[in-house]
């Protein structure tokens, strides 16, 4: 099992190389340049060539990409162009913010997708289940920035239940974070329930009408044991695989809603970045991004090989 | 050259020839191979039907889809009719094909949803070189030939019924006029007034278009009913050839023995005689088989030799062949009665 | 043995499915009994409620999509009056049921032992320990080696027969007055399905269950039942003893099944084969009996509603039965 | 009472902590409190104030002597004389990375005369140096703290200003601590100050309703009518010298020709554009400078009104009777992009098809500026503390905003009358040449004066609003 | 009937996917005809900004004096066609990866996937924004590079479809009578292997749509001053302060439209997959028609 899995981590690695490879190329063959926007407001055709040199973007791509990757293998991802920051050190303070949303989200859609996904499938074809379909639909339905300005209307700037905007990091102080951590969560997370509740329905329904669970109702088990232990069991596998597609459109979608809640995270990040031309932060988040998307599908596989005895 | 069929009437030799067949799989993860089929042999002749029975797992569906073409084929030889089968590649191979055609299990897998009855039967005959100039007549002679009527030929595979289904398959077998038909387990999954109908069907289109058929199946009783010779595979390997009668009357091995022990009989009390069940235990695992006799496991007559050497398969006298070192020493009771 | 209360007594069972086309009736007037000890056997064709009957009985049928009257009577308690709540209690517990997919009716993500300690911890104040132990000692009780370490095994790490035999075990592990097999045995080897037949004639024996054994192969039933009930589109046609039904079958559709199967000595002959019905619908029921497009010997009377013949000991639907002389399993001398 | 910490909202982040590093207008707001100017200004009138230079004389024409406050120290301890003086003065005439190179390019060298006295020699006269003073090349940083940071420095900002730097999250938050030995007595008044940066405006917004922030910097046209609603909230607008207006490529057809600019001109209609764009409160201008400047022209009347018909003549005679397909750029942001459809839709009533591309600021200044693919760009013009370096950015043939380098007839001497003139009566009317000749020949296209607006709560004290339209939260107090 | 009957009824029964179908047909006529329905361009600055709705303005004017229903009807027009372009690029490029990489299987497939691992291992907006900068701005790059990262999940989804219907019978059955490779691929393998792929397309206009919102709020693919739903959504919420009910024409069009494929989508999959249909039917029919009415010559499974 062990070497297996050591096996099956060694084959990501080309899939990392080639998505650090692909962003390189995408980035460095859209149009602009860093050092326009270095060479500030007045700055003349020779200056922004002399600080191209500097930067050493006067060489081949192929040679900057070799440049930065044996960088990259080192730990190194290099100083933002425009800040000077180590890009290490941007990522290191803003994909903690990202990833606790990313959590808050996900705890949003994992506890509402499953009741609600439960609920549904036990109550399959009822009033119950039309509802819940109904609700899940119109969650998915909304771009997540727009449920975001909806809800800091009502929440933080009509009823001034919760704070608008900001981030408060949970080590830091947790009731607070919490506080600050609810609408964006749920902002993220309601396509997140949603999908979750709408698959996890029809996975459910599935199998409640197998075979296994037939006998388990012969046994004289109690509906709800059989519901929450054995079919949400048989659930899993589907289950985590949708969880772990989450992770990766959370990601993404936080870019987004972070704008909307003033939250300086990754994806904030990464945008400011892309705008700048600023490329070796941008080739750090996605590819940082990237690693952790492939992470979490391959946590997804482990997961698959724990919760079914079948696979190995 | 003695073949089994006297009719001088016949071209001599057999149809299809199987000569120690190998069939071996890669197991998924692990780095082990499988032996599906382990040196298999045997010969149908022309207008036989040969039975082939044996508990799951123990190769029949193997050896059925190395005939196609469908399997990989390890080693050994199948001549059909003079042309190595097992060699043959790409559009030679395609050409040949016709040759032997296949009515598998599954009636409706084996059916393309998406096809009405009569596409499904033109399908072979489109796929020719020489497409025949009247291929719609000749699908309407092939659906009233295995029983249905032209009305069943613009519907879908699933507004028919099981059996009905499987004679589609059976018509488009024969679409092709093949030497040699395969039954992969064709009436198994069948009710048995359905299977019925399927049997005599079969019977009927091999007395008149007097191809040879391939049977497979688990059922002794339908084997035994519908086949000149029956072939008994045990993990692989065959157990014992001999003619339905002999075998089912006088089986000469162990196995074939608590087969007909085990088969559970349709029979009132009074003209059964009971006996307790022959045989322990399950087929073990086809990817770790015993060494030498591979029945030795589960059987009840098992000496010492059994273990180290594996027994040929030989002929006996009663024109059989066995593959048992006792066959000759051990007297075993055929079906009850 | 009719002295005894029997263990399960059905009484015009009725059942009937919600479907596009309406309201379908699946079973009608079903009524038999089993008693201690006893097997009895339940066989049809594919389609004509074998299994609707046994699902109705342990009311596992389901709810928003299915209609079930009539009464079985376990123990003195109308299973089909008892609450959703109720009846999980006594499912299991007085009723076992096992089915014909031994791999898909177990569940794949829980190992054996810890399945069947389950179910007797549904049922019984008992320890975990204890019902681990438990499940260890009627695993070796129907013969699976090794019970405690297999135990720990998953379902798809035993054989097709060992799941069966985990599968009795589960049924029989609280001991239920009646148990329910529905096809236990068509998903198995010849010969693992005689292992599995003669654990069940042990068990029903030893410990006194009723089972009611549902299957579509006659020489099951003929070497497992003392009574069978012939069961053809949702109606039992024909009750009797094993034997009298094999030697005298009473009911046309008794007679054709039995001449479908192959037998020895009649090697390539063809095969009695029951002709197809005449409608193609099969919800456009006759009102009289209900094998009539099929039947060989069909009258006129036979369009008449067909009320099932009580004749003592056996009972048959059909009123021609006295006239015709029905072939059975073997030759039988003319009298 | 003393005391107290505020939270300002901010939707431009800074660039960069070291002043002369820095490439954002916007870098301003934040930097206020860290550091001192050698030159302050009146608010109201923009004329040059005592700051770190209590006095500034031309010695000669071409000698700047500044003479330093005593009694100052940066936050680190490091006095404030006029070797440091001199040391950022050098440093932002030779650092590779600086950005002010071009506005201190007037000068020669920088003399220590006394530890209170700096000559600063200049290549040429330049009225402009004074004020150039008062924004970011006249912040002083702590020589000590560039010695020890070098490259870093950015990061660890020390000056003389009211506040100490007390951490930034880049992007999300700046905190300042109370400078207690700020050479200003009693002041400041706060303990701490939290700069807030918004990217979105909305999001800034709705930060100042919910109270997470004290007051808001640069509130949107579009905000100021909900925000006066808030109760407890105060929106102050104040005329700044943010103006709207265009930049033509003058290197190639049509805008090469007058004619078509002027026609341009002609089209635009500024109080709609005031009514769709501000929401009315911009002022229409025809001048680079806002009303009530001292170097505005109250008397000069705009020669092309809106007039379509006389948009379309004037297009017909530059060449187009059917019509004009030109290309427009504009920079990423919602007011530009508002601005620039308003124009395209106004254009288009006169047969003058622009087609509009949006980038970011950089690479459309590029493209525009320096590749000069673009026609046209409508944007702004932020202002400068002295008029003259708006005069030269726009106007000067030299300057990387003329694109083509085009220069109108008598406007070199117009210009140089401007930037060397001593007497600002004498400037004022130079300046008022220049104005004219911009409108004649319509070099840059002034639009709509901005006023500057800030949203405060009623608790907070202290504002004072400027011409310059960045303001400085350091004297603020609260209740 | 209970009144949760009749809810469920309501939005169980066909008539949801019969709405849905009707909305989507009524939004694409009004695109179409969207210069006859409009009554307004939708780039004329001819009002005050946010006039509230009127009879002159039915659902009021944007911030720039335009005219909103008129912007909402062009706006259809771009993002149904957006969303067909991206779900059609998606489908072009993932259909014959994915049944390349199923049916020749070995190396190729190894290659294939890695690549669409690759592609699918970027959170999908961040590839989105990185392809968009290389194209340029402008709707129909974006939905390009929208159709760019959906390609890799329905190349997946083929893949899986076909490594699936590979093993069928039929297929099985095709081989051993000598059909031809692209035979089996065109008439069995892609027929039966597409289904899955229809229904996933059909939510994915729905996706294409929510990503054309989503990239237009970070500013990328719009094409000023032409409205599409995402760009009319993002110039709203910028005055959410001034004009709060400004983001509900466009929202509301958004999740209307997204809804409406997911409906499609939903029942396309009710419809083409036996399992869930009948159970859905089964409990709808058993709520409306009580009385048995069996069908004429109804195909039965079972006969002889
Ligand atoms: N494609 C395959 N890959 C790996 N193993 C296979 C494959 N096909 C068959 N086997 C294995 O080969 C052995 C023989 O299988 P085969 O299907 O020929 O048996 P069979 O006699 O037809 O059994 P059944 O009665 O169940 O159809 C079994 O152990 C089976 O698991
Ligand atoms: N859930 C259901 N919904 C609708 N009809 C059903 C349902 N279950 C069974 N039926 C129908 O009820 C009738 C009886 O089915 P049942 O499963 O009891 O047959 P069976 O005798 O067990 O057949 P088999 O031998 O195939 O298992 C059939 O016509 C079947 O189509
Ligand atoms: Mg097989
Ligand atoms: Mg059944």
């Amino acid at each position: 099992m062990k070497r297996m899995l050591l096996g099956r981590l060694a084959a990501l690695v080309p899939t990392v190389l080639l998505a650090s490879f692909v962003v390189f190329m995408l980035i460095q063959l859209a149009p602009g340049d860093p050092s326009i926007t270095l060479a500030g407001e007045n700055a003349t055709a020779e200056r922004i060539e002399e600080i191209r040199r500097s930067l050493g973007l006067d060489r081949s791509l192929i040679e900057q990409y070799l440049t930065w990757l044996s960088h990259a293998v080192r730990g190194d991802l290099g100083k933002s162009i425009i800040t000077q920051e180590s890009i290490a050190a941007a990522i290191g303070r803003t994909l903690p913010i990202t990833l606790q949303l990313v959590f808050g989200a996900l705890v949003v859609a994992i506890v509402f997708g499953v009741i609600a996904g439960v609920a549904s499938a036990r109550r399959a074809d009822t009033a119950t289940d039309a509802v819940i379909a109904s609700v899940s639909s119109a969650g998915a339905a909304m771009p997540s920035f727009w449920l975001g300005l909806v809800l800091v209307s009502i929440f933080a700037l009509g009823l001034d239940w919760l704070p608008a905007t900001g981030f408060v990091s949970l080590a830091a102080d947790p009731v607070r974070a919490l506080r600050h951590l609810v609408l964006p969560s749920v902002a993220l997370g309601a396509v997140g329930a949603a999908e979750i509740a709408r698959q996890l329905r029809g996975v459910l329904i599935e199998i409640l009408a197998s075979d296994y669970i037939r006998t388990l109702r012969a046994k004289g088990l109690s509906e709800s044991r059989i519901v929450w232990i054995h079919a949400l069991r048989g659930a899993a596998v589907p289950l985590v695989t949708i969880i772990g597609l989450q992770v990766s459109r959370l990601l993404g979608a936080t870019v987004v809603v972070e704008a909307v809640f003033g939250i300086q995270g990754i994806g904030t990040l990464v945008v400011s970045a892309a705008n700048n031309r600023d490329y070796y932060v941008v080739e750090g988040v996605v590819v940082v991004m990237a690693l952790i998307v492939i992470l979490v599908n391959f946590a997804v596989d482990v997961s698959y090989r724990i919760s079914d005895p079948r696979i190995r | 050259m003695t073949g089994l069929l006297q009719d001088g009437a016949m071209p001599a030799g057999p149809l299809l020839s199987v000569d120690a067949l190998c069939v071996q799989f890669d197991l998924p993860g692990a780095k082990a191979t499988l032996k599906a089929v382990d040196g298999v042999s045997f010969e149908i002749g022309r207008g036989e039907i040969f039975g082939l029975i044996g508990e799951s797992g123990s190769g029949k569906s193997s050896v059925a889809r190395a005939i196609m073409r469908l399997a990989p084929i390890a080693a050994g030889a199948i001549t059909l009719a003079g042309t190595r089968l097992d060699q043959l590649q790409g559009r030679e191979l395609r050409r040949h094909r016709r040759r032997v055609q296949m009515v598998f299990q599954d009636s409706s897998d084996s059916l393309d949803p998406r096809m009405t009855v009569r596409q499904a039967i033109a399908e072979p005959l489109r796929m020719q070189d020489a497409p025949p100039a009247d291929a719609g007549g000749l699908v309407a002679s092939l659906i009233q030939r295995v029983g249905l009527d032209e009305s069943h030929l613009d519907r879908k595979p699933h507004t028919l019924s099981g059996g009905q289904k499987q004679r589609v398959n059976i018509a488009r077998a024969l679409a092709l006029s093949p030497e040699l038909l395969v039954c992969d387990e064709a009436v198994s999954a069948l009710d048995v007034s359905v299977q019925a109908g399927i049997i005599n069907l079969l019977l009927s289109l091999q007395q008149e278009l007097g191809i040879s058929v391939l049977f497979i199946s688990h059922d002794l009783g339908v084997v035994a009913h519908l086949a000149d010779r029956v072939g008994v595979m045990y993990l692989g390997r065959l157990a014992e050839v001999a003619s339905a009668e002999a075998l089912t009357s006088r089986p000469r091995h162990p196995y074939t023995e608590a087969l007909l022990a085990a088969e559970p009989e349709p029979r009132p009390s009074t003209h059964r005689a009971a006996r307790p069940p022959l045989i322990a235990g399950e087929v073990p695992s086809a990817a770790n088989p015993p060494s030498g006799c591979r029945f030795r496991t589960r059987c009840r007559y098992v000496r010492e030799r059994c273990a180290a050497e594996q027994p040929p398969l030989r002929p006996v006298d009663g024109g059989g062949l066995v593959a048992c070192h006792f066959a000759e020493e051990l007297v075993l009771e055929g079906r009850r009665a | 043995m009719m002295a005894e209360r029997p263990a399960l007594v059905v009484r015009n069972l009725e059942v009937s499915f919600l479907t596009v086309d309406g309201e379908v009736q699946a079973v009608r007037d079903v009524s038999f009994e089993v008693g201690r000890g006893e097997i009895v056997g339940l066989v049809g064709e594919s389609g004509s409620g074998k299994s609707a009957t046994a699902l109705a009985i342990m009311g596992l049928l389901p709810v928003v999509s299915s209609r079930v009257r009539g009464s079985a009577m376990v123990s003195g308690v109308d299973m089909l009056a008892l609450s959703p709540r109720q009846l999980a209690r006594v499912r299991g517990r007085d009723m076992g049921m096992i089915f014909q997919e031994p791999m898909s009716a177990l569940d794949p993500l829980f190992r054996i032992g810890d399945q069947i300690a389950e179910t007797v911890r549904a049922h019984q104040r008992v320890s975990r320990r204890a019902a681990a132990a438990r499940a260890v000692e009627i695993l070796g009780e129907v013969g699976i080696p090794d019970a405690a370490s297999r135990s720990r095994a998953y379902p798809h790490q035993l054989s097709g027969g060992m799941r069966q035999r985990v599968m009795i075990a589960m049924a029989l592990v609280s001991e239920p007055a009646v148990l329910i097999a529905d096809e236990p045995t068509t998903a198995l080897d010849v010969t693992v399905q005689a292992q599995i037949l003669g654990l069940l004639r042990r068990l029903s024996r030893d410990h006194g269950t009723a089972v009611v054994l549902i299957t579509h192969d006659l020489g099951v039933v003929a070497e497992t039942c003392s009574r069978i009930h012939v069961m053809y589109s949702g109606e039992i046609v024909e009750a009797c003893g094993v034997d009298e039904a094999l030697l005298a079958p009473e009911h046309p559709y008794t007679s054709a099944l039995i001449q479908c199967i192959p037998r020895a000595g009649r090697h390539r002959q063809p095969l009695h084969s029951i002709p197809r019905r005449r409608g193609s619908s099969p919800d456009v029921r006759p009102s009289g009996c209900r094998f009539l497009p099929r039947c060989a010997h069909a009258a006129e009377i036979c369009k008449a509603p067909q009320p099932l013949l009580d004749l003592g000991d056996r009972a048959v639907r059909c009123v021609r039965h006295d006239q015709l002389a029905l072939p059975g399993a073997v030759e039988r001398v003319p009298q | 009472e003393a005391g107290g910490e505020i939270k300002v909202g901010v939707t431009l982040a800074p660039t960069s902590f070291d002043p002369i590093v820095g490439t954002s207008g916007g870098d301003a707001m934040s930097l206020y409190p860290l550091y001192d100017r050698l030159i302050n200004f009146d608010p109201e009138t923009l004329a040059p104030a005592p700051g770190l230079a209590t006095a500034w004389t031309y010695t000669e024409p071409q000698v700047l002597t500044l003479t330093l406050r005593e009694g100052v120290t940066f936050q680190d301890g490091t006095p404030f004389d006029a070797a440091a003086v001199k040391f950022n003065l050098d440093r932002a005439i030779s650092l590779p990375k600086s950005t002010v190179k071009t506005d201190l390019g007037g000068i020669n060298s920088v003399e220590v005369v006394s530890p209170r006295e700096v000559k600063i020699n200049l290549n040429k006269p330049d009225a402009a140096l004074v004020l150039t003073l008062a924004d970011r090349a006249g912040m002083m940083v702590s020589p000590a703290a560039v010695e020890k940071w070098g490259d870093a420095y950015g990061q660890h900002p020390v000056g003389t200003g009211p506040f100490n730097f007390v951490e930034y999250a880049p992007g999300d938050r700046m905190v300042v601590a109370k400078n207690a030995n700020y050479w200003q007595k009693d002041q400041p008044s706060l303990d701490r100050i939290t700069f807030r940066y918004f990217t979105d405006q909305q999001t800034a917004t709705n930060a100042l309703k919910a109270r997470e922030t004290d007051l808001q910097l640069n509130v949107p046209a579009a905000d100021v009518a909900p925000l006066k609603a808030v109760s407890d909230l105060d929106v102050v607008s104040r005329a700044s010298l943010l103006t709207e207006g265009c930049y033509f490529n003058f290197s190639r057809e049509p805008f090469s020709n007058v004619v078509a600019r002027q026609a341009i001109a002609s089209a635009i209609d500024r109080q709609a554009l005031s009514n769709l764009l501000t929401f009315g409160l911009a002022v229409p201008t025809s001048q680079v400078f806002p009303n009530g400047y001292w170097a505005t022209d109250a008397n000069l009347a705009n020669p092309f009104p809106f007039d379509a018909a006389k948009a379309k003549a004037l297009l017909a005679e530059a060449g187009h009777p059917n019509g004009l397909e030109i290309k427009g750029i504009a920079f990423q942001g919602t007011s530009e992009v508002r601005k620039a459809q308003i124009i395209q839709e106004q254009l288009k009533a006169v047969g003058v098809n622009m087609t509009l591309d949006v980038t970011d600021i950089p690479t459309a200044a590029k493209s525009f500026f320096t590749d000069k693919t673009y026609d046209m760009i409508c944007s702004s013009w932020s202002g400068r503390p002295d008029p003259s370096q708006t005069a030269e950015s726009l106007f000067s043939p030299k300057s990387f905003f003329n694109a083509g380098g085009y220069l109108a007839p008598g406007m070199d001497v117009a210009l140089s009358e401007a930037s060397s003139a001593q007497d600002p009566s004498k400037r004022a009317a130079a300046f008022g040449k220049v104005s004219a000749l911009n409108q004649q020949y319509v070099i840059w296209l002034p639009l709509l004066s901005q006023p500057n607006n800030t949203a405060i709560y009623k608790n907070i004290h202290g504002l004072v609003p400027n011409f310059y339209g960045k303001i400085d939260v350091s004297f603020l107090s609260r209740d | 009937m209970s009144g949760g009957g009749v809810l469920r009824n309501w939005l169980l029964s066909d008539g949801r996917s019969r709405l849905a179908a009707s909305f989507l047909l009524a939004v694409a006529i009004l695109a179409i005809a969207a210069p006859l329905v409009a009554r307004y361009s939708p780039t004329a600055q001819n009002a005050m900004p946010f006039t509230g709705i009127s009879w002159d303005h039915w659902l009021g004017t944007d911030d720039l004096g335009r005219d909103v229903w008129a912007r909402l009807v062009y706006g259809a027009r771009a993002s149904l066609l957006a969303a067909f372009i991206a779900v059609g690029i998606a489908v072009g490029i993932g259909v014959p990866i994915g049944l390349v990489a199923g049916f020749r299987g070995g190396w190729v497939d190894a290659v294939l996937m890695r690549i669409v691992d690759t592609f699918l291992s970027f959170p999908g907006i961040i590839l989105a924004i990185a392809i968009t900068a290389v194209l340029g701005s402008g709707l129909m790059n974006a939905m390009v590079a929208v159709g760019i990262v959906f390609s890799p999940s329905i190349a997946r989804l083929m893949r899986g479809q076909v490594l699936v219907t590979r093993e069928r019978g039929y297929v099985e059955a095709a081989v051993s009578f000598g059909s031809p490779s692209w035979w089996i691929v065109v008439r069995h393998i892609v027929p039966n292997a597409i289904q899955p792929v229809v229904i996933q397309a059909t939510f994915m206009l729905g996706l294409a749509v929510l990503a054309e919102a989503s990239l237009s709020f970070v500013g990328l693919g719009v094409q000023y001053p032409n409205p599409s739903f995402g760009v009319m959504l993002r110039s709203a919420a910028q005055f959410t302060s001034l004009n709060p009910g400004g983001v509900y024409p466009p929202g509301l069009a958004i999740a209307l439209l997204v809804l409406a494929f997911n409906a499609l989508g939903d029942s396309l999959r009710d419809v083409l997959s036996p399992a869930t249909s009948t159970r859905r039917r089964i409990g709808r029919r058993a709520n409306r028609r009580p009385a048995p009415n069996p069908e004429p010559n109804g195909a039965s499974p079972r006969d002889n």
